[in-house]
């Protein structure tokens, strides 16, 4: 009945595909190209004094300062670090996602050429590029790092939203801008519940690296943990630096325990 | 059926808007706190005298630097950033793989029913977080000031250190990508018998390798710009070139750098389009 | 006017041609049924009709106006007054009930409304009725995901109720449904186009169904109609034949190795019996 | 064989590879091993890597060899330093058109010391203030650490700190230079002189190799041309053995300051 | 042995009562339909016996061994020997027809072996040979994604016989197909059930293909086993309670308002017409 089908054959010799096997080469050469540019030897890592070097580095975090003047201020550190973070990421991800509906296409060729272009520039200046620019722009202090985070972070988000939108299956919006729906209630309708989960968890997953980048934020004074961090090993005060590890460790956790329930509560077992 | 009765009184009030409203509430309070510590204060960017620090400093990012000696730093820089990022996330991917696999919960074929060895596989599954978590939650330096030890000073602690740090964040995000897409057809193989590896590679991987691959670029992307915390331990590279224009506030040499992060990022953008085309 | 092909033809992407000189009218608040094997071109007719694929040739009309000589503005409002039921209704799982109902009338609504009624539905009572209609008001704010096949296929019909298009086109919309509860929901889909005048154009599996509801019938195989007719001209042998070259392709050794073995002797009896009376 | 050497980033890290590789060239001729110079951007990296014993000789400030001592036990030992180092002081800077006149101003204001673990750029002048009676964590509305020596004029030229403070020999040099930022900033104290930099060679390092290094700074000669060159890099006249008892003092202030535990 | 239930019960994660007190034995090599109005249970009751879900009530027994019983291996090998055909074939959209039918055996295959037909289909032939079976054997090489709704269902038809399991569930296996196609398809299911002794179960909404094929029925209404006969013994009047209680519950409005305004006289004749020797 379907003249126009080929007979079938099966051609699975045909279907070995061969650019992927180029790719895979490709990826192998430029891995083992980089570790022989920097010469790296990692045998002294097995050797035998190595671990118990290790050890001892790890050791002299023990026991972390639990003063409890240092606690408070650890405390405080922690709260204003993950203020800088969420307040940043909050920014972020509104600015992302508005940037991400022309980025995944959907407004047209030059839009998505122009938006990708914002969101790669954002991205392309590291944070702590931002932070000197916004030191200047808006003084020292934790107001200059949550513009940093957030500038850098829109670039980021915006790039992953717009990725996840467009893995999502077309479908369900496609079906409702076929009843004549509007670009954006057919986004939020269509495409949304299905990439909402996965953005949410981009966005959480931003915000616990934007609480480890307050690290490097710290020395243009949006202090939190970040500086604290730095000045205590900065002096070999691992007592005090292990209080601060163990608070952003604390932080990530809790951003961690979050994440996780968000994912399921949004129905994701 | 009881139906019939409701059918008669239609419930005209979403059962749900109670918890939305609440929930909102208390993110807006939250709220509030937190713009106060992190000190919020827009109208600060339009401050005269602000505007003009930065204005002149953005002034100074022309002309970028062209001189041939720095330039000759920058590429020894940009070759070796690159070079420290692909063997970081080489090494990451060697932690990330087998630590997502573990814990992924569409994997865990004792997730259906419950079944036997649920147990066993939960506790896995937490110490596989858990291992993710320790090796992302401790800063890229200390990790690097721990390898330095043994080591030395040099592109190996760093990478190492990189390595660590960014197998931890890939292990999450691959596990939260797996857990985020449509998981019926992996559990349809595990239904019929399959192993881990199956449900994986017939399941999950069709519909994610996309998303999979272009974040690993993006991871890669990072780890060039991250090159400025190798700078700590003697790795240079191009984060600790802009590190230091950026103290020195050299606008002109930090123009040239920024160009040339872009000019990576753009790189990084096309590999990973074309390597999702691939795999459409 | 509903709409009009004229020697319309669609080549799939990968070069499949799936339909060909497919030329019909079909007026204002009439109702046609197609039917035909799989992979007939059912699905592909109907998208054509719902403007979701452009004809690679020929000529289509749909509600008096070529869909692809409008302007975005006009082509949008067009298709407001489309409503396509769809074989599998394309639903994101998590979206609640009521919601997924809601949907229906993004097309008419402003903006502003749509997103609104995300956040909390603004016409609870609407979406109550139309369920209602298909026995399942007791669901409204059920996630979809948790309704089973045929709830999930009902839950489609009642959104594009809700929609009151002028054009209703219903690729398998009872398909997933049990014989009684396929007539009761074809039985709305008449009604409904009766009562507000909308054409009715309908893919059936089951012929009986399609016999019984539709004055018009129209056959359709490997992309061309084989006949259009009233159903009262149809005979028994035109179906015969419209289903009888794959029934002559499925190989015949297996078909011999179950009537060997199998205890029913009814199995080895002519396999395909259609009945024009049947369901009457 | 090879001799490890590396510096703590008080400069800018191409800076110090650019300033020793004269030097570097001068040590493998005196000593006849391959010198490998490596430059980082993180003080306790290098102290970490003298202590594991992954660096043979390093250019360390007086509060880093304090902590190099105490974290090998006191077998870090110092060999040689500059005549210089033995009266080195800080200058507090202000940008130019700044009212404020001396430290006492300074209260309320934002300030901006080098590195954490930089001697003239922290850690004396923190116990030279302390001794003042200005608590930098508390008087100051805030501090940020600029990094370097050079970054903290760049931050206080900016505007970015309304004061900092740094090591007398860099802000002269940035001076002689004629570096723009350096220009724009106001000296507005000075502190009492102390010990600083010296070079140190890890526990364990074979004592003929320690002499032989130490010997061949102590017979650099200003006169020789080609010694000059290398000498007025470094920004020094002479260079003279040094103890680590000098040091006592810095660990006197470091504890005193709080920064040593 | 088949199965065997013992007053099951499921009840669903929002506490929703799917299924209570069913009892039921299927033999070896016994061919059973189940048949019941939408959200009868059908579905839940499959899973059940498929082992991917676990009876809140009750003990189940399936080819002869407790399946939570077992131990994590043990279970996996039952598994293998299970073949489940779902409502809507769970198959990720890029994957190759020919991928997802190895998918069928993936509970057999050793993991390497299962890896590599991923890059190269280890036994096209096999493919081939069930595929064809099901008049798709030209779409071998084919992306699922781009197949006809009743192709998907056969290609996941195909792969459960591509399984070779001992016991076949199939839930509404024939839905997309048109009369001729569905009743060929459920003819190799059954002759696949004769030649390899594997038990078939199966749901189905098309009463008079479970007449036809199955020797015996079971009616579930409400998750409620109604009636469990020879087919022979089923009387119309109990097919007729079967799906009644549904059709009473439409609202009587709409469907005056169809009858008073349709032209087609028959849409008021008695909605329901079940006659148990259609299609016989
Ligand atoms: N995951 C779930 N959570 C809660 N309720 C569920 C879930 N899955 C199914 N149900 C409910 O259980 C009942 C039985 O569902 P099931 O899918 O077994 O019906 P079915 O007989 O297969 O119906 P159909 O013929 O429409 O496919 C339905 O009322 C459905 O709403
Ligand atoms: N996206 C596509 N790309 C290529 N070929 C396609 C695509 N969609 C459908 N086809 C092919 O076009 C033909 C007609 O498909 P269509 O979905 O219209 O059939 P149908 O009549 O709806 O069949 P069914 O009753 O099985 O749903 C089929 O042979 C199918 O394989
Ligand atoms: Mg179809
Ligand atoms: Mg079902």
């Amino acid at each position: 009945m379907n003249e126009t089908r080929e007979p079938c054959a099966p051609r699975g010799a045909a279907d070995f595909c061969l650019s992927c096997v180029l790719t895979c080469a490709l990826v192998a050469a430029a891995v083992a190209g980089s570790f022989v540019y920097l010469g790296i030897d990692f045998g002294t890592l097995f050797s035998v004094g190595a671990g118990a070097d290790m050890a001892r580095f790890a050791a002299s975090f023990f026991p972390p300062d639990l003063e409890p003047d240092f606690l408070r201020k650890t405390a405080y550190g922690a709260l204003q670090t993950f203020a800088v973070a969420m307040i940043g990421t909050l920014l972020a991800a509104a600015a992302g996602l508005l940037l991400a509906l022309p980025a995944a296409g959907r407004h047209g060729a030059a839009a998505e050429r122009l938006s990708r272009f914002l969101l790669n520039l954002l991205r392309s200046v590291p944070e702590l590029v931002w932070a000197t620019l916004m030191v200047l722009a808006a003084g020292l202090g934790p107001f200059a790092g949550v513009l940093a985070l957030a500038l850098h972070t829109t670039g980021v988000l915006g790039r992953l939203f717009a990725e996840a939108i467009e893995n999502a299956p077309p479908q369900p919006e496609q079906s409702l801008l076929e009843t004549g729906s509007g670009g954006v209630p057919a986004f939020l309708y269509g495409t949304l519940p299905l990439v909402w989960a996965q953005s949410v968890a981009y966005g959480l997953y931003r915000l616990e690296m934007n609480i480890r980048m307050a690290a490097v934020l710290g020395f243009v004074g949006a202090g939190g943990l970040g500086q604290m961090l730095y000045f205590h090993l900065s002096i070999f005060q691992q007592a005090q630096a292990a209080t601060v590890l163990i608070a952003m460790f604390v932080l990530v956790l809790a951003v961690d325990a979050l994440s996780d329930r968000l994912r399921a509560w949004m129905g994701h077992s | 059926m009881s139906a019939s009765t409701q059918a008669l009184s239609p419930p005209h009030r979403d059962p749900d808007t109670r918890a939305r409203l609440g929930w909102t509430l208390v993110a807006l309070v939250l709220l509030w706190p937190l713009l106060v510590l992190a000190e919020f204060r827009p109208w600060a960017l339009f401050d005269a005298g602000n505007l003009r620090v930065m204005g002149s400093f953005l002034g100074g990012f022309l002309p970028p630097a062209t001189s041939t000696e720095f330039l000759g730093y920058l590429l020894d820089a940009t070759l070796e950033t690159m070079a420290i990022a692909t063997a970081g996330i080489a090494l990451a991917l060697l932690l990330a793989v087998p630590l997502s696999i573990l814990s992924t919960r569409a994997l865990a074929v004792s997730k259906i029913g419950p079944g036997p060895g649920r147990l066993g596989d939960r506790m896995a599954r937490a110490a596989g977080r858990a291992l993710l978590t320790f090796l992302r939650a401790i800063p890229e330096i200390v990790w690097a000031l721990m390898f330095v030890r043994v080591l030395g000073l040099g592109p190996a602690a760093g990478v190492l250190a990189l390595a660590i740090t960014y197998g931890g964040m890939l292990g999450k995000v691959y596990t939260e990508i797996l857990e985020s897409i449509d998981t019926r057809p992996a559990r349809a193989i595990l239904e019929a018998g399959g192993g881990r590896f199956a449900a994986l590679a017939y399941g999950l991987l069709p519909n994610a390798a996309q998303e999979l691959t272009s974040y690993t670029v993006y991871r890669w992307e990072c780890a060039v710009r991250a090159s400025v915390i190798m700078g700590f331990v003697g790795a240079g590279g191009l984060g600790q070139l802009m590190d230091q224009s950026m103290k020195m506030l050299n606008g002109g040499e930090a123009a040239t750098i920024l160009f040339v992060f872009l000019v990576l990022v753009l790189f990084a953008d096309s590999l990973s389009a074309t390597l999702r085309r691939a795999l459409a | 006017m509903g709409f009009e092909l004229e020697s319309a033809g669609l080549t799939h992407g990968n070069g499949f041609r799936a339909l060909q000189r497919v030329s019909l009218r079909v007026g204002r608040g009439e109702r046609v049924a197609v039917i035909g094997p799989s992979g007939a071109g059912k699905t592909s007719l109907i998208r054509l009709l719902g403007t979701a694929l452009r004809p690679t040739e020929g000529r289509l009309d749909v509600l008096g106006a070529n869909p692809w000589r409008l302007s975005a503005g006009a082509l949008r409002r067009l298709r407001a007054r489309i409503g396509t039921i769809h074989q599998s209704p394309p639903i994101p799982p998590r979206l609640r009930v009521v919601t997924a109902i809601h949907a229906g009338r993004l097309g008419r609504w402003p903006a502003w409304k749509g997103l609104l009624s995300l956040l909390y539905p603004v016409d609870v009572a609407g979406a109550h009725a139309a369920l209602a209609r298909f026995d399942l008001a007791d669901r409204l704010f059920e996630r979809c995901d948790r309704l089973s096949g045929g709830q999930l296929q009902r839950v489609g019909i009642a959104r594009v109720l809700y929609q009151q298009p002028d054009l209703i086109l219903a690729d398998e919309p009872v398909s997933a449904l049990d014989p009684a509860l396929a007539d009761a929901a074809l039985g709305e889909l008449v009604a409904e186009s009766a009562r507000s005048g909308a054409s009715l154009f309908a893919s059936l599996h089951a012929v009986d169904l399609a016999l019984k509801w539709f004055p018009r019938i129209i056959g359709l195989r490997g992309g061309e109609v084989v006949f259009d007719l009233p159903t009262a001209r149809l005979t028994d042998s035109m179906l015969h034949e419209l289903y009888a070259a794959e029934g002559a392709m499925l190989p015949v050794q297996a078909r011999d190795a179950a009537a060997g073995a199998t205890t029913d002797p009814e199995a080895d009896a002519k396999v395909i019996r259609l009945d024009t009376s049947r369901g009457r | 064989q090879v001799l490890r050497v590396s510096a703590i980033p008080d400069e800018a890290p191409t800076e110090l590879q650019r300033k020793f590789k004269p030097l570097g060239e001068y040590l493998e001729k005196e000593t006849g091993l391959e010198v490998v110079f490596t430059p980082v951007s993180d003080y306790a990296a290098v102290v970490e890597g003298l202590a594991a014993k992954k660096i043979d000789l390093a250019w360390l400030g007086g509060f880093t060899f304090v902590q190099a001592r105490l974290r090998t036990h006191g077998e870090a030992l110092p060999i040689v330093q500059r005549v210089e180092d033995e009266v080195f002081t800080s200058k507090f800077i202000v940008p130019a058109d700044s009212p404020v006149k001396s430290l006492s101003e300074l209260k309320g204001k934002t300030f901006a010391f080098g590195s954490p673990s930089s001697t003239s750029g922290h850690l004396m002048p923190r116990f030279f203030l302390l001794e003042d009676g200005i608590d930098p964590d508390k008087d100051f509305t805030r501090i940020a650490f600029s990094g370097a020596h050079d970054a903290t004029v760049a931050f206080v030229a900016s505007g970015r700190a309304e004061a900092g403070v740094l090591s007398a020999s860099v802000l002269d040099k940035l001076l002689e230079k004629g570096d723009a930022n350096a220009g724009r900033v106001r000296v507005i104290a000075t502190t009492p002189p102390y010990y600083d930099y010296n070079w140190t060679v890890r526990p364990g390092l074979d004592a003929a190799l320690r002499e032989k290094i130490a010997d061949a700074f102590l017979k650099l000669d200003p006169s020789d041309p080609v010694h000059k060159e290398l000498m007025t890099l470094q920004r020094a006249s002479k260079y003279v053995p040094t103890t680590s008892a000098n040091y006592d003092a810095i660990e006197r202030a470091a504890r005193s300051a709080g920064l040593i535990k």
